[in-house]
């Protein structure tokens, strides 16, 4: 039994919140709906906690005969993703009351997704990543479509499913290809075979399968086409929370694919990645300018972002992983920042969504409108926002891993993205108010204050600390 | 029946492989109706389970099969969830014919 | 015919004759097996109803059930205008070579039994489960209102009850350790199963009823809701095949009761004399007796108390008891091998 | 005061002044005043600090003083650098110096949000004074692009009918300009390893790679400069901005390409320098004649002033890379006159846009009548604008121009028909002002320049004289620098093989007034192996200089040697 | 080379079930073509109509129907795919031991969560 058990420390932090979840359901579903926001409360405590139960791990270690892994890498990104689900939570209190959401399952539900990415991240084994990206994917159907009676939601949890499944079936054939030419599914032994002799052809045509798969996941260019309208349908937490926790996860699961056991097949994911880059900086970029939907227009943003990060992915150095992490760090916070004061949008107690619905708001808030800049200016990567460091860091780790040119093509669309950026700003601050916004809820202000500070300008003061965490966890995977 | 025992991997690939551009071809070129959808999801799924089995026989090796199992359950889990955002869908808009997903454009 | 055999023994083409004997062996009892038992049952409800039951048709009314197929055979068959022709056609055929091929797994003996495949177990269940694609196909393919719902609710109480016999076996097979029905035969050489686990025997044996839809649990045939539940458009011989369907499937569900709980071929207890296949056969008329005994004693179930009774009594009790079972198997050192 | 981090302070004081305005709640009027009051005390103290910048200031030094330097993030070379230098130290002044007269002008004219204006322009100065001193290159970057925050509101919301466009164009084009500009800067750190500009200014970089690198500055500085054909956000910035944006974009804003131009480009990348050196002398001489053209045509008050200052910034440039001392000098004088003299033009302007909220040309007319206060000081810069001798805007001119003379013949005759453009316009404009009749009845109506508005033309008034008259108060202060420069620079076009484009004889023509500017040039009239004779002066550094920085400014020149 | 040994294998024990399949086939279509084959046909329009009591039709019969089937439908999926899991679990455990015990209990425990949450939603109530 003893060495049983042992075995699963490692795991630890995803198994107490997987069973936080259970007991969660349990709770909400024996007190009814009425317990909806004691739910979510007790939801960010056990995200907390599991966050506390991460921090205490160090080192390497495997779990499940080795389908499991921990190390730096993945306590940074579940970090990420903690924080990512818990903001997201927080934010969602007050929407999800007034929105006719108010149903325990969806802290619980995000809470299941975290477990879901957690562990996607952690995996070593295809299976493991196959076994959490469903979990968190399964999840995340469910959520996108929470509001039952929208034909928006509905559409959008729809149109989630059938790409993601779709997703889900490419990915599966390229594991099972990996499976048959590689002869297992454990990363390191791939890894091991990959750098025994030269790929089989079948390994190869798998990873441009399972490159393919996850790009859907985090929404690269080609297979983009499900964000938009997702982030538009859903219900704005959901939108949010997408736009963050699953983001960051899949990516990160990206890296530990592509860095992992297919490290030494380099130059031939060098070149899928760098043109689903190119093409998501191009598209997200030239397709948000002409959006009036607010969610839409960040859904394209966050494609732009996807194709920033993956110009680090690309680079296939410690560098360039460090870069992602503190890219998807700092996207994470002004993402969440931004998204709150979407929820805030609201006039005469109805949600409104178009940015022309900003109109005025620096005088009407001038607090949110400062924000709302800071956010906007961050993620143009306008100095002295945090965006600008991290695009920087992506920038140098590519330019020093010699990708010259999607590092200037990188540079050129950021400077197409502040078009819409400051398209929000310039509506915001410049014009004259039409219908005043309603107060924002005590706990939006509070997540937005934060997280602005955050990007401006804590971020220029802690930047050391998480950098070098950053690097520490880059290292683990470049061992 | 020594000719039967020709059928060897490759066959159990191409037919995996046949079945897997049906699913992909039968998700983007069919206009009609989300079930179809959901059935193409289902073929690709197969696809990959005959994949895996075969190569586990191949191989000698287990693994294919645990995971072909697991995907059985992912794919049953899926189509239950699946389903039931088509019933939701379908009480909101009286119609699961694809052409009519439109409510977002752009 | 055996020179043929002994000639060909072990040449491909003795082989397949072999096995064509085999079925052939098998079928042609099961079908007049089925026959007998609709004249069983309408003789046993009658002694029920204290009324006398066909005695017309042969001596004792025995060539009954054949006048009535010969009857079934010269009927138009008809097909209703809106209906899907050929799924209706092809759902009642399924039902029937369903219940048929599901036989070659059963051992009726030491080695007497078809298939002998080392999933055995499985390859019953998944049979059983196709079992509900006839119903389902039926009852769309009719296009009448009564089927569909006869279907629907068919295919409901099947699937419901169909997880809770999955349990039931599953804690038959923690006790044996092999999917293989003869193997289960054997393990009960020293004590059948009915004993110990005797509440999965009864949780097995009242979801059987309900899986072939028989009473308390004929609900999908209820006249006075539903007509004549999934195939109300059905006449002649494709009517027929539901029919034998049904039956086959009823002594199909006997056998498996049989080999899981009742030792399958091994004798009874002090009559050992009796040789394999008959004692199997003999617990088989036992238990189709008590089919139709239940339906000749209990009152219709409600369709809300029959899924209550699925959902929230066997299903929460086969599971506990399948926990049980592993635990104290664990607990005591007791698993097979 | 000896240790206190005096260039930090100068540069977040305006900051803890905007947050101070932040915290300010109340009636609307209230806030209003107070913002009004924080925002002028706050950039008076640190107009005040920043004077003890210059005091501190040692003008016999070429290195960087007053070195700030703290970890900041280790990991990229990252450092918290600061410190000036004789080229950037009048800049930090002349940011100061303006910030006080802009809150002084905004103090009317600004009526809505003030709290938010005066916050704007704090902020402002903050990233001016910031990007100044900045000598880490990330720092730079960010400092230079954080300008464009508080520019793009203070445009975008207190600007005029056309504010959004102009508030855009404004910040897209600069913003293009330094992304490349930050390529640039990536690609040397990973070639030098470390973003402090003062390893990099010693580091010799690749020829191929200088040319590359030089374009990509070029293209962040020459918008922001702004060289023509890139000038063409300015017109409309201008316009559209409230009066304190014009004079702080005309007065600070603009010199911040001017001195990239100089560090970046010159300095650190004098074989890209010597190579594109034509490509910048036809875009100067373009810029000076073309757009002095396009500012003859105007109605627009503003926009002319907008225009003329294209065409003085080109002789910023053209004189930066005559790469000769006449020249360097010449740009830099210019640029500190450009300074005070474009700032007080639009303060002018603002004058009577404050009085009839129009700056048609063709609506005013015979002021001098009514405004005769007004009129002798819109005439004064008028004239230190145009160049007369005596007035700051003489020296500048006349000495750049001599610098491309000297390097070019032709450059130097074409640039100076810029001169005959420029006072033609500008006086036809006094002229369309000032004389005939006074008729219009609004225009009648004006009253004179109110004190306040003689307060806040007053230092400006002086500088200008100042600088006319005796120039070399403020050369004296960055002449070793501009020394240091080029000293280095002819030393790395030697090691390349390259002569600079000097043709020499030309020290004869200056004229007495710049004669002890010019002395103390020695490098000028010298071959570039005897310059280094003039180095070892500049290891004599007073004590309190940061021991740091010097040694190794100095240890590279001597080395090669 | 073992992979077709045990193809061989694997052959010589379904042969029976596949030639099964096929005469149970035969026997099937032979009785319903048969039948139509010696039953008199005579169709007609009241014949052909689908029973509703004796009234014509309504509208179409395969409308919709309640969504208690559906949800029986996905409940019997999960919990027979369950059941799958357990059948190699069930043949196995003398081998995989207390963990494999431990496993499984753990994995029906939170299957047990999931059926009590049902319950309580009411999903296993028909009325």
């Amino acid at each position: 039994m003893q060495p049983v058990l042992t075995d699963l420390i490692p795991a630890l932090p995803e198994i107490f919140l997987a069973v936080a979840a259970m007991l969660l359901l349990m709770l909400g579903v024996f007190r009814g709906n009425g317990g909806a926001r004691l739910v979510s409360g007790l939801a960010v405590v056990a995200l907390v906690v599991t966050g506390v139960l991460l921090l205490r791990q160090d080192g390497y270690d495997v779990a499940f005969s080795g389908l499991y892994i921990t190390d730096s890498f993945a306590v940074f990104s579940k970090l990420l993703i903690l924080l990512g689900t818990g903001l997201s939570l927080i934010i969602a209190q007050n929407f999800i009351a007034r929105e006719d959401m108010d149903r325990f399952e969806f802290p619980v539900l995000m809470v299941l997704a975290t477990v879901g990415m957690m562990m996607m991240v952690s995996a070593n084994d295809l299976l493991s990543l196959y076994v959490g990206l469903e979990l968190q994917s399964l999840s995340l159907y469910v959520i996108a479509s929470f509001r039952r009676d929208s034909a928006k939601s509905t559409e959008a949890g729809l149109k989630y499913f059938v790409l993601g499944a779709l997703s889900s079936g490419m990915l599966l054939y390229g594991i099972s290809l990996i499976y048959g030419f590689a002869g297992t599914t454990n990363f390191i032994t791939i890894a091991q075979v990959l750098q025994a002799g030269p790929a089989p052809l079948g390994v190869i045509v798998g990873l441009v399968f399972v490159a393919a798969g996850l790009a859907f996941k985090i929404s690269a260019v080609p297979f983009h086409m499900w964000t938009p309208d997702v982030y538009e349908g859903a219900p704005t937490p959901v939108s949010a929370f997408f736009a963050v926790a699953p983001k960051v996860a899949a990516i990160c699961l990206f890296i530990r694919v592509l860095e992992g056991p297919f490290g030494s097949l380099l130059p031939q994911w060098r070149q899928v990645i760098e043109f689903c880059s190119v093409a998501s900086m191009l598209v997200g970029s030239l397709a948000a300018i002409r959006q009036s939907n607010i969610k839409r227009l960040m859904a394209y943003s966050s494609i732009a972002n996807i194709g920033y990060a993956l110009v680090g992915v690309a680079a296939g150095t410690a560098d360039g992983v460090q870069a992602v992490l503190i890219y998807m760090a700092i996207y994470l916070v002004m993402t969440v920042g931004t998204f709150a004061i979407i929820i805030a949008m609201r006039q005469k107690g109805k949600a409104v969504e178009e940015i022309a619905d900003l109109a005025g708001l620096s005088k009407t808030n001038p607090m949110l409108a400062l924000a709302l800049a800071i956010f906007m200016f961050s993620m143009a990567g306008v100095p002295p926002a945090a965006g600008f460091f991290g695009k920087l860091l992506v920038f140098m780790a590519a330019w020093k891993a010699g990708l010259y040119p999607l590092s200037i093509i990188m540079a050129l669309t950021s400077g197409i993205s502040l078009f819409y950026y400051l398209k929000v700003c310039k509506v915001s601050w410049f014009d004259d108010v039409k219908e005043p916004l309603d107060r924002p809820s005590a706990g939006l202000s509070w997540v937005v204050t934060a997280t602005a500070l955050v990007v401006f300008p804590v971020a220029l003061v802690i930047g050391t600390p998480v950098l070098n965490s950053a690097a520490a966890a880059a290292a683990s995977l470049f061992h | 029946m020594e000719n039967m025992m020709d059928i060897g991997l490759g066959h159990y690939l191409s037919v995996a492989a046949i079945l897997f551009i049906l699913g992909v071809f039968g998700i983007f070129l069919n206009r009609r109706n989300v079930i179809i959808i959901l059935m193409s999801i289902e073929l690709i799924l197969l696809a990959v389970n005959i994949n895996l089995v075969a190569f586990s026989v191949f191989l000698h090796d287990l693994v294919g099969q645990v995971f072909a199992l697991f995907i059985l359950t992912v794919a049953a889990a899926e189509a239950a969830i699946g389903l039931a955002i088509l019933v939701i869908y379908f009480r909101n808009r009286g119609s699961i014919a694809v052409e009519d997903i439109n409510l977002m454009k752009g | 015919m055996a020179d043929f055999l002994i000639a060909h023994l072990g040449t491909p083409v003795g082989t397949l004759v072999a096995i064509v004997l085999k079925i052939l062996v098998i079928t042609v009892p099961l079908l007049i097996a089925m026959a007998m038992m609709t004249y069983m049952e309408r003789k046993v409800l009658a002694a029920i109803q204290l009324r006398q039951g066909p005695i017309l048709v042969g001596p004792f009314g025995l060539l009954q059930p054949f006048a009535d197929g010969l009857k079934l055979l010269t009927k138009e068959t008809i097909i209703p205008a809106g209906a899907n022709r050929a799924v209706f056609l092809i759902a009642p055929m399924l039902t029937f070579i369903l219940a048929l091929v599901a036989w070659a797994v059963i051992p009726f003996g030491e080695g007497l039994v078809l298939a002998d495949i080392n999933v055995g177990v499985l390859y019953l269940f998944a049979i059983s489960s196709l079992g509900v694609y006839g119903i389902i196909m039926s009852g769309w393919a009719s296009n009448s209102k009564y089927a569909f719902l006869g279907g629907l609710r068919s295919a409901a109480q099947m699937v419901s009850y169909e997880v809770s016999i999955g349990f039931v076996i599953i804690s038959v097979l923690l006790c044996v350790g092999s999917l293989n029905l003869s193997d289960i035969v054997r393990a009960q050489s020293g004590l059948w199963f009915c004993i110990p686990l005797f509440p999965m025997f009864v949780v097995f044996f009242i979801s059987a009823l309900a899986e072939t839809n028989r009473a308390p649990f004929d609900l999908p045939e209820g006249e006075s809701e539903l007509v004549g539940g999934f195939h109300t458009e059905y006449s002649a011989m494709a009517f027929a095949l539901f029919f034998l369907g049904e039956y086959i499937n009823m002594i199909l569900m006997s056998g498996m009761t049989s080999v899981l709980f009742l030792g399958g071929w091994q004798p009874f207890p002090l009559l050992g004399f009796i040789p394999g296949p008959l004692n199997l056969i003999i617990k088989i008329c036992l238990l189709m007796f008590v089919f139709i005994w239940v339906r000749g004693t209990l009152p219709r179930y409600r369709y809300d108390q029959l899924m209550r009774l699925g959902w929230k009594v066997f299903l929460p009790f086969s599971l506990i008891w399948v926990i049980l079972t592993a635990g104290f198997l664990v607990y005591f050192d007791k698993v097979p091998h | 005061m000896a240790d206190w981090p005096i260039l930090s302070l100068t540069t977040f004081l305006p900051s803890i002044g905007a947050l101070l305005i932040l915290l300010v709640r109340g009636e609307e009027q209230a806030v209003a005043r107070n913002a009004k009051v924080i925002a002028l005390a706050t950039s008076l103290i640190t107009f005040l600090v920043s004077l003890a910048i210059l005091m501190k200031f040692d003008p016999a030094s070429a290195g960087f003083q007053l070195v700030e330097e703290h970890s900041w993030i280790p990991a990229l070379g990252i450092q918290y650098l600061r410190g000036v230098d004789g080229i950037s130290v009048w800049f930090v002044l002349a940011s100061t110096f303006l910030t006080p007269i802009c809150v002084l002008a905004s103090w009317d004219s600004v009526e809505k949000r003030v709290k938010e204006f005066m916050m704007s322009l704090l902020l402002l100065e903050t990233m001016l004074v910031g990007m100044f001193t900045a000598l880490d290159f990330i720092l730079f970057y960010i400092f230079f692009e954080g300008v464009l925050l508080p520019m793009f509101l203070m445009i975008g919301v207190w600007g005029g009918p056309g504010r959004i466009y102009a508030a855009y164009k404004f910040f897209i084009y600069t913003f293009i300009g330094s992304v490349l500009m930050l390529l640039a800067i990536v690609a040397m750190y990973l070639q030098v390893g470390t973003m402090d500009m003062r390893v990099m200014l010693d580091h010799t970089f690749d020829p191929s790679m200088q040319k590359i690198l030089w374009l990509a500055f070029f293209a962040a500085f020459a918008v922001k400069t702004p060289m023509w054909p890139f000038h063409t956000w300015l017109p409309f910035a201008h316009v559209e901005a409230p009066t304190a944006g014009s004079v702080m974009l005309a007065g600070v804003m603009l010199k911040m390409g001017g001195y990239g131009l100089i560090r970046a480009n010159l300095q650190m990348l004098p074989i890209g320098s010597a190579t594109y050196t034509t490509l910048v002398f036809v875009m100067s001489v373009v810029a000076i004649i073309y757009t002095s053209l396009v500012a003859l045509a105007q109605t627009d008050m503003k926009k002319m002033i907008a225009y003329s200052s294209v065409a003085h910034m080109g002789y910023v440039s053209m004189g930066i890379f005559s790469a000769n001392a006449q020249g360097l000098d010449g740009a830099m004088f210019q640029m500190l006159s450009h300074t005070v003299v474009s700032a007080a033009l639009f303060l002018c302007i603002g004058v009577v846009y404050n009085r009839l909220h129009t700056r048609e040309i063709a609506r005013y007319g015979g002021m001098a009548h009514n405004m005769p206060k007004y009129a002798v000081v819109f005439m004064l810069f008028m004239l230190a604008s145009v160049g007369l001798p005596g007035t700051s805007g003489f020296v500048g001119e006349f000495l750049s121009m001599l610098g491309a003379y000297e390097a070019n013949t032709w450059v130097g005759l074409f640039a100076s028909t810029g001169l005959v453009f420029g006072a033609a316009y500008m006086l036809l404009l006094y002229r369309k002002l000032f004389y005939g009749k006074l008729e219009k009845a609004d225009v009648m109506a004006m009253p004179d320049l109110n004190a306040k508005e003689i307060i806040y033309f007053a230092p400006l008034i002086a500088v200008v004289i100042m600088m006319g008259v005796y120039p070399k108060s403020f050369s004296a202060v960055y002449a070793t620098s501009l020394d240091h420069v080029l000293a280095h620079h002819r030393e790395a076009l030697a090691a390349e093989g390259l002569t600079p484009p000097t043709a020499n004889p030309a020290s004869s023509f200056i004229p007495a007034a710049n004669a002890e500017t010019m002395s103390a040039h020695p490098a000028t009239t010298e071959t570039p192996g005897t310059e280094h004779a003039a180095e070892p002066s500049t290891p004599e550094t007073p004590a309190e200089a940061p021991a740091q920085s010097e040694p190794k400014a100095d240890a590279n020149p001597d080395a090669g040697h | 080379m073992s992979s077709q040994v045990m193809s061989a294998e694997l052959l010589s024990q379904y042969l029976p079930i596949i030639i099964f399949l096929a005469i149970a086939g035969v026997i099937a279509s032979a009785m319903v073509f048969g039948s139509m084959l010696v039953a008199k046909q005579k169709p007609d329009s009241e014949k052909l109509s689908a029973y509703e009591c004796g009234f014509e039709p309504f509208n179409d019969a395969r409308s919709k129907f309640d969504v208690r089937f559906y949800l029986v439908a996905i409940l019997f999926i999960i919990f027979d795919l369950e059941v799958a899991f357990l059948f190699p679990w069930a043949v196995s455990l003398g081998r995989i031991g207390l963990f494999g015990f431990w496993s499984m209990m753990a994995f029906l425990g939170i299957l047990t969560i999931g059926f009590i949450y049902e319950w309580k939603k009411g999903a296993l109530d028909w009325e």
